[in-house]
């Protein structure tokens, strides 16, 4: 028992950080109708980003608090997120206004090409990590119910709430704010949003720097977990499923659908995983998107397509 | 359809402008001994990869700034792969004729490997893949042109195994006892397991394999199955960001790091920089040298190479175990050319037919490694014949503490009764399938 | 002035629904296929057979199997890589396993077990759409990678899991040399894109594409999208099956699972989007420019760094080579979103024209 | 034009209710049609026209009624069933093949007739080529018939909307159809298109005697066209016989003359 809980507990920690990557894929699919790609390789130009920064300002600088080193270089990795978003709609996207899902989907394949490619170039390929001071060491915790006790990682813990607390600030910002509104009105449909003088343009740099936000705090979470390194872009690839789970265009779905992937996962590594020799994590995932979308296809939470004639 | 033309012979201008200019930029005038080097400077695998090349590429220079090979001087041309088999394709065949032919290739990725193995015979060029590829090219009577010197997988478990019995008090004590090997999910990390499942028939232990997709970030459900079945000792068959992963996630489920034991591609500083003290008390089993700051052979790259500003990484790289790795592949690499000096010419250029004589009559004696400048990096003697392509079966055991390795146990000589049986059973199948016929003795 | 179809009336439907009903077509191709069995061979040195053209031939061929679903049906597919691996290693075991097996039939046999895997995975493209199906069709990625890593019996149980052929030959001609294996393959992809074009201009082809632009109208009409999606799913995993029996087999000889990974997926998908969707030529301008922009640009950039009289490390050369190929396939993207099979039309077009374009 | 003999009912739809969730798109609609006869059905936009030819076409699956066809009662039917039956059908607002040429989206309409399998269709043996060059013959007939010769290999796509429209027809004139659905094939078109329109439609139904069932909104073309007219209004049926009883069907004027032109 005391086990199960700790594997649902762990899955549930990842799931929060899926849903957080997801949340960006979402959101940028909702506003400009791009299967975003590159989410993964904004993972890791972000937490490269500031990791690098990090560690270059007090050297430059000449100071010592670790503390204000991240928060700066935090505030310089979201302006370069903020640079890409409005390279990306300039250069990119607004030449690519009504082309087909698939060749969006490969333009933001070619976009990872070159921010990999840039973002090696310009902070190295090494590994590098951002300290935010989280402890390591595990602890216990109900030890007089379970033997041995619960072990919960306490960096766990304060990373997963992290993300919460960006996954509620964006669901905040969609709800409250004039933007926000704009955003779900260009969501909802383009040509009446741009009717009312919703400028669509301003509106996808806003979902791209949101995105590379979500990107920013995941790849500083799992840098913080795992040292800044390429291998980083993997991590969102478990996003996919995720989102298709959830349904393309569906914020709470993304969030759902990431706590269901995470936990389910686990599960089935730990406990279906020995029966078939192990290592099916990296298909669970999917199969288990594709299964749910044979009986409902356009995921969880998704719009219902009808079709018209 | 027609645009096959186009495309064909835009295919043919792009590529043969291409290999004209970049054939253009080699300086193939003076006889020049050609060491190509598949890198791994980008993506992934560059952490690990990286400081290999450099290694590499460093005491190819020292070698030249020693007089080369006899006079001959050495010559590196790299080709990035990023670890991808059909780049590593394109650079072996890039490479391989280029700066008067290439002496031998050293593909580090185990996906080149297998892609290049196919090749060699008909483009006699060696290949060396020292502690990685398949095991049983160890046999060189069935696979003439690969040489795995200085160890394999096999090797490294057997060790590894045998470093936990001593632990353990002696082999009878590991009866009942279980090992977990957590392993790159790949042909890489297979690769051991023949050798865990054997020792564990032979001693009675229980082995709990754990695979991990690759690239390996994602391990919790593994750790917490260990912290479930409290394995008493854990063996890992991983690179890269892999290890790093496990470490942490071991620190995270509080398994002892004291009970780890990675092996050779998995206890290098880029794996454990990162996590300092977290991961003090992890073992690495290691192919002889391990950290050597403070060998001879360091110095004199520090003195007579990076000094004189052609170090190829920064300085503050050279001696740590990747490094060396590079270091001692190229060592391999140059003794072998020696060798076959000694036969085909002292002071000639040698083919890439005659220096596979020379890594298969390999003689690196004790006194030959100091002059070298590796005395205590590496063990003497390393000999090689037609039977056997590894040339020894001495290791040691480090383990971290904290900033940096300490050897944690002497040298330990793999059980070659129970590899070389093994390695015999497994090359024999590949000749049946692959209708190779044995060389006999007399056709070494 | 040369390029000129007056004149040349086509007096029977046979005539006007030929694979090439311009006189000049026919004989340009004639001409091309006499230059690739012959010319070809005579110019091109080992490093280009070996490095460039084959395996330039066999993703052409990939691509044109992954065309016939994408670009034809209109069924995004992320899973080729997968269909890859399943053709490679079921050929493998025919291979080994049937005594005395020619080759052909061991890697056609191959391309059927990955028509089944493609069927078999294509079932959900019956309910499921667009994106949803493109993500969903990476289970088959994932999985298949898992399978022949995990299960022994695929690679005939070798210690580590690997597959390895050699002495490969079909009617006493024993493919080893690189000009045997150009050859070999070549035969391949004339042949299957020969029949792929039948079959996209024919009736089934009708099928596909009116499933792809309007699935309710071509129901109403009598089309099943059952049978012309799993046709689709079918025909396409047979070719990119033997396309990854071939790539195995022929190009790497000796191969891991990580040879057909989900990068080979996208790289299929980039040579059908960039060489142009719904068309056969133009799977062989994308398979061009996706396999050689690579090797080229890793080659010249060390040249004009020389030029500019900087001597570029070999990891930036990989960077730059990266950031590069991005910016160019984002580019092309933009100025082409048909492929570059749309440019060869206008330049047909043109051609026609020309010199009097007015 | 001779007048036609009207024959017996080919086409009997009873009682069909349909439902999408709450909303009632149809609800107890019943009408017949003959053969050789023109049969429109008029109303309202939302009356439910389209809704009630997807019906018959298999596309929605009513939850009440059924539909009989040449004696064959059907709870609801099935797409290719209902092809194969000789029903053919265009669309309100075109469904054409818009990447693929003229020629190629009326072969499509022949697809039900294809016999050889994809075997021989890969290789393009004898006997596929030749049902190739048959079927191309038929479908020339009609391409003549609509006086499109001229844009034959052009994608649809790139053709103005009256061409599109023609196309369409020519697409479900291509199954040699023995009932033929006409969705709204004048609406947006100007007076000579429209003129062009009826001409077909009526050479159609007297040339090849086919039956014709007729979604209009324009009322002079109903009236000078049909033999019959049904009206339906939010889903139910308002009136229904010929047109000069349809017109002077009170319920009709006030739902639907009233508040047209």
């Amino acid at each position: 028992m005391g086990f199960f809980l700790e594997t649902v507990f762990a899955g549930l920690m990842n799931g929060v950080l899926y849903a957080l990557v997801a949340l960006g894929f979402v959101l940028i699919f909702k506003a400009s109708g791009v299967f975003n790609f590159a989410q993964g390789a904004m993972v890791l130009f972000a937490a490269l980003a500031m990791a690098r920064f990090a560690e270059w300002l007090p050297q430059w600088l000449g100071f010592q608090s670790v503390l204000l080193a991240n928060v700066i270089a935090f505030m310089i990795a979201a302006a370069l997120m903020l640079v890409f978003a409005w390279a990306v709609e300039r250069l990119v996207l607004r030449h690519l206004v009504n082309q087909e899902g698939v060749t969006l989907l490969m333009a933001t394949l070619g976009i990872t090409f070159f921010i990999d490619g840039f973002g090696q170039t310009v902070f190295g390929s090494d590994i590098y990590s951002i300290n935010l001071g989280l402890p390591k060491e595990p602890v216990f915790i109900l030890e007089s119910l379970f033997p041995g006790g619960l072990l919960i990682n306490q960096d766990d813990l304060v990373t997963a709430v992290m993300a919460m607390a960006m996954v509620a600030l964006l669901t905040l910002f969609f709800q409250k704010t004039g933007t926000g509104r704009a955003l779900r009105a260009v969501a909802d449909n383009h040509q009446a949003a741009q009717s009312v003088g919703i400028p669509l343009g301003r509106m996808w740099v806003i979902v791209w720097f949101i995105a590379g936000l979500t990107a920013l705090v995941a790849g500083m979470i799992w840098g913080a977990k795992m040292g800044v390194q390429f291998a980083l872009t993997f991590v969102a690839l478990k996003a996919l499923p995720v989102i298709i789970l959830g349904g393309l265009t569906s914020v709470p779905g993304a969030i759902v659908a990431g706590l269901i992937i995470g936990v389910t996962e686990q599960l089935a590594e730990v406990y279906i995983g020995p029966l078939v020799g192990g290592g099916i994590q990296i298909w669970f995932a999917y199969v288990l998107a594709m299964v749910v979308l044979l009986f409902r296809p356009q995921g969880l939470f998704g719009e219902k397509i009808i079709d018209r004639v | 359809m027609r645009l096959r033309q186009l495309a064909l012979s835009a295919a043919l201008a792009l590529a043969a402008a291409a290999t004209a200019l970049s054939t253009g930029l080699a300086m193939a005038q003076t006889p020049v001994q050609f060491f190509p080097s598949l890198t791994g400077r980008t993506g992934a695998v560059a952490p690990n990869a990286t400081p290999f090349a450099n290694g590499y590429a460093d005491y190819m220079k020292l070698v030249n700034a020693r007089g080369g090979i006899n006079g001959v001087p050495t010559l590196v041309e790299e080709c990035e792969t990023a670890y991808a088999t059909d780049r590593g394709v394109e650079c072996y065949e890039r490479l391989k004729g280029r700066h008067g032919g290439a002496t031998v290739f050293q593909p580090l990725s185990t996906g080149i490997t297998f892609a290049l193995m196919p090749r060699l015979a008909t483009d006699k060029i060696p290949m060396i893949t020292s502690g990685y590829g398949r095991s049983d090219t160890a046999d060189g009577s069935i696979f003439p042109w690969v040489f795995p010197l200085l160890g394999h997988y096999w090797i490294a478990g057997d060790v590894v195994l045998q470093h936990i019995a001593n632990k353990a008090g002696g082999w009878a004590n590991l009866r009942g006892k279980t090992v977990a090997v957590v392993y790159h999910d790949s042909p890489f990390g297979r690769e051991l397991l023949p050798i865990v499942q054997r020792r564990a028939e032979m001693h009675g232990f229980q082995v709990l394999a754990l695979p991990v997709p690759p690239p390996g970030v994602e391990q919790r459900a593994v750790w917490l199955q260990i912290r479930q079945q409290r394995p008493d000792f854990v063996v890992m068959q991983t690179w890269g960001v892999m290890t790093a992963t496990a470490i942490r996630q071991a620190v995270a489920t509080g398994f002892p790091r004291e009970r780890m034991f990675g092996t050779w591609w998995s206890g290098a500083e880029p794996d454990l920089r990162d996590i300092g003290a977290d991961a003090r008390g992890y073992n690495a089993v290691m192919m002889q040298h391990g950290q050597a700051r403070d060998s001879e052979v360091v110095r004199q790259i520090l003195a007579q190479v990076h000094e004189r500003g052609q170090g190829t990484g920064p300085r503050t790289e050279v001696g740590d175990v990747l490094y060396m790795r590079g270091v001692v592949g190229a060592m391999l690499a140059v003794e072998g050319v020696f060798r076959a000096q000694e036969r085909f010419g002292r002071g000639r250029h040698v083919s890439g037919e005659q220096a596979r004589w020379g890594y298969e009559n390999l003689n690196i004696t004790q006194a030959r490694l100091d002059e070298l400048g590796f005395a205590g990096v590496l063990r003497g003697p390393i000999v090689t014949s037609c039977r056997n392509h590894v040339g020894t079966a001495l290791t040691r055991i480090h383990t971290w503490n904290g900033s940096g390795f300490d050897w944690s146990s002497d040298w330990l000589q793999a059980d070659m009764n129970v590899i070389t049986r093994m390695i015999t059973a497994s090359s024999e199948s590949f000749a049946r399938d692959n209708n190779v016929t044995r060389r006999t003795e007399a056709g070494c | 002035m040369f390029y000129r179809e007056n004149g040349q009336f086509q007096t029977s439907y046979q005539a006007d629904q030929q694979i090439f009903p311009v006189r000049q077509d026919r004989l340009a191709i004639l001409a091309l296929i006499a230059f690739a069995f012959v010319g070809v061979p005579l110019l091109a040195d080992e490093y280009l057979f070996r490095a460039i053209l084959v395996p330039f031939l066999i993703l052409a061929l990939a691509a044109i199997g992954v065309n016939v679903l994408v670009g034809y049906c209109g069924q995004i597919s992320l899973g080729s890589g997968a269909f890859m691996a399943v053709g490679a290693y079921m050929a493998y075991n025919v291979f080994i396993r049937v005594a005395e097996v020619p080759l052909i039939v061991a890697l056609l046999a191959g391309g059927l077990c990955a028509m089944l895997a493609g069927i078999a995975f294509g079932i959900p493209s019956l309910r499921v759409k667009g994106l949803y199906l493109a993500v969903a069709t990476l289970a088959a990625q994932f999985f298949f990678d898992w399978l022949f890593v995990r299960v022994p019996w695929f690679t005939n149980h070798s210690p580590a899991g690997t597959a390895e052929v050699s002495n490969l030959g079909m009617l006493g001609w024993s493919i080893d040399t690189p000009l045997d294996k150009y050859l070999f393959v070549l035969g391949f992809v004339v042949v299957f894109a020969w029949l792929a074009k039948n079959l996209v201009r024919g009736p089934i082809g009708r099928e596909w594409m009116a499933i792809r632009d309007m699935d309710v109208a071509a129901a109403v009409i009598g089309i099943r999208p059952m049978y012309a999606k799993l046709t689709a799913f079918a025909v396409s995993s047979f070719i990119v099956g033997v396309a990854g029996a071939l790539w195995a087999f022929i190009h790497l000889g000796s191969w891991e699972p990580l040879a057909f990974d989900i990068n080979r997926s996208f790289q299929l998908l980039f040579i059908v989007i960039i060489g142009g969707l719904g068309s056969i030529v133009g799977c062989f301008f994308g398979a061009a420019f996706i396999v050689i922009t690579p090797i080229a640009l890793n080659q010249m950039l060390p040249w004009l760094g020389a030029l500019a009289g900087v001597r570029i490390s070999t990891a930036m050369v990989g960077h730059a080579e990266l950031m590069i190929f991005g910016a160019l396939i984002v580019w092309f993207l933009i100025k082409e979103p048909h492929g570059l099979a749309r440019y060869w039309s206008l330049t047909r077009h043109k051609l026609r024209l020309w010199p009097f374009p007015h | 034009m001779a007048p036609k003999k009207i024959g017996d009912v080919i086409l009997d739809v009873r009682n069909i209710s349909l439902r999408f969730g709450g909303v009632k798109a149809l609800s107890d609609i019943s009408f017949d049609v003959r053969e050789h006869e023109i049969r429109a059905i008029i109303g309202p936009n939302g009356a439910g026209k389209s809704s009630m030819l997807n019906c018959i076409n298999g596309v929605y699956k009513p939850q009440e009624g059924s539909i009989t066809f040449r004696g064959q009662t059907f709870r609801h039917m099935n797409s290719r069933q209902v092809a194969q039956m000789g029903v053919a059908r265009t669309f309100q607002n075109l469904a054409l093949f818009k990447g693929m040429s003229v020629i190629d989206n009326l072969m499509t309409g022949r697809n039900l007739r294809i016999r050889s399998n994809l075997l021989l269709q890969a290789l393009r043996w004898g006997p596929a080529e030749r049902e190739e060059v048959e079927h191309r013959e038929k479908v020339e007939h009609i391409i003549d018939f609509l006086e499109i010769q001229a844009y034959r290999k052009t994608p649809v796509g790139q053709l103005p909307y009256g061409l599109q429209k023609r196309v369409d027809l020519g697409r479900a004139l291509a199954m040699e159809p023995q009932v033929l659905l006409l969705d709204e094939p004048m609406a947006g078109m100007n007076v000579e298109e429209k003129q062009d329109m009826c001409r077909f439609v009526l050479d159609v139904n007297d040339e090849f005697g086919t039956t014709i069932v007729l979604i209009e909104h324009d009322m002079s073309v109903v009236m000078d066209i049909s033999d019959r007219v049904v009206v339906l209004d939010y889903g139910k049926k308002i009136g229904d016989g010929s047109a000069d009883e349809v017109r002077a069907n009170p319920d009709v004027i006030r739902a639907y003359l009233g508040t047209s032109h």
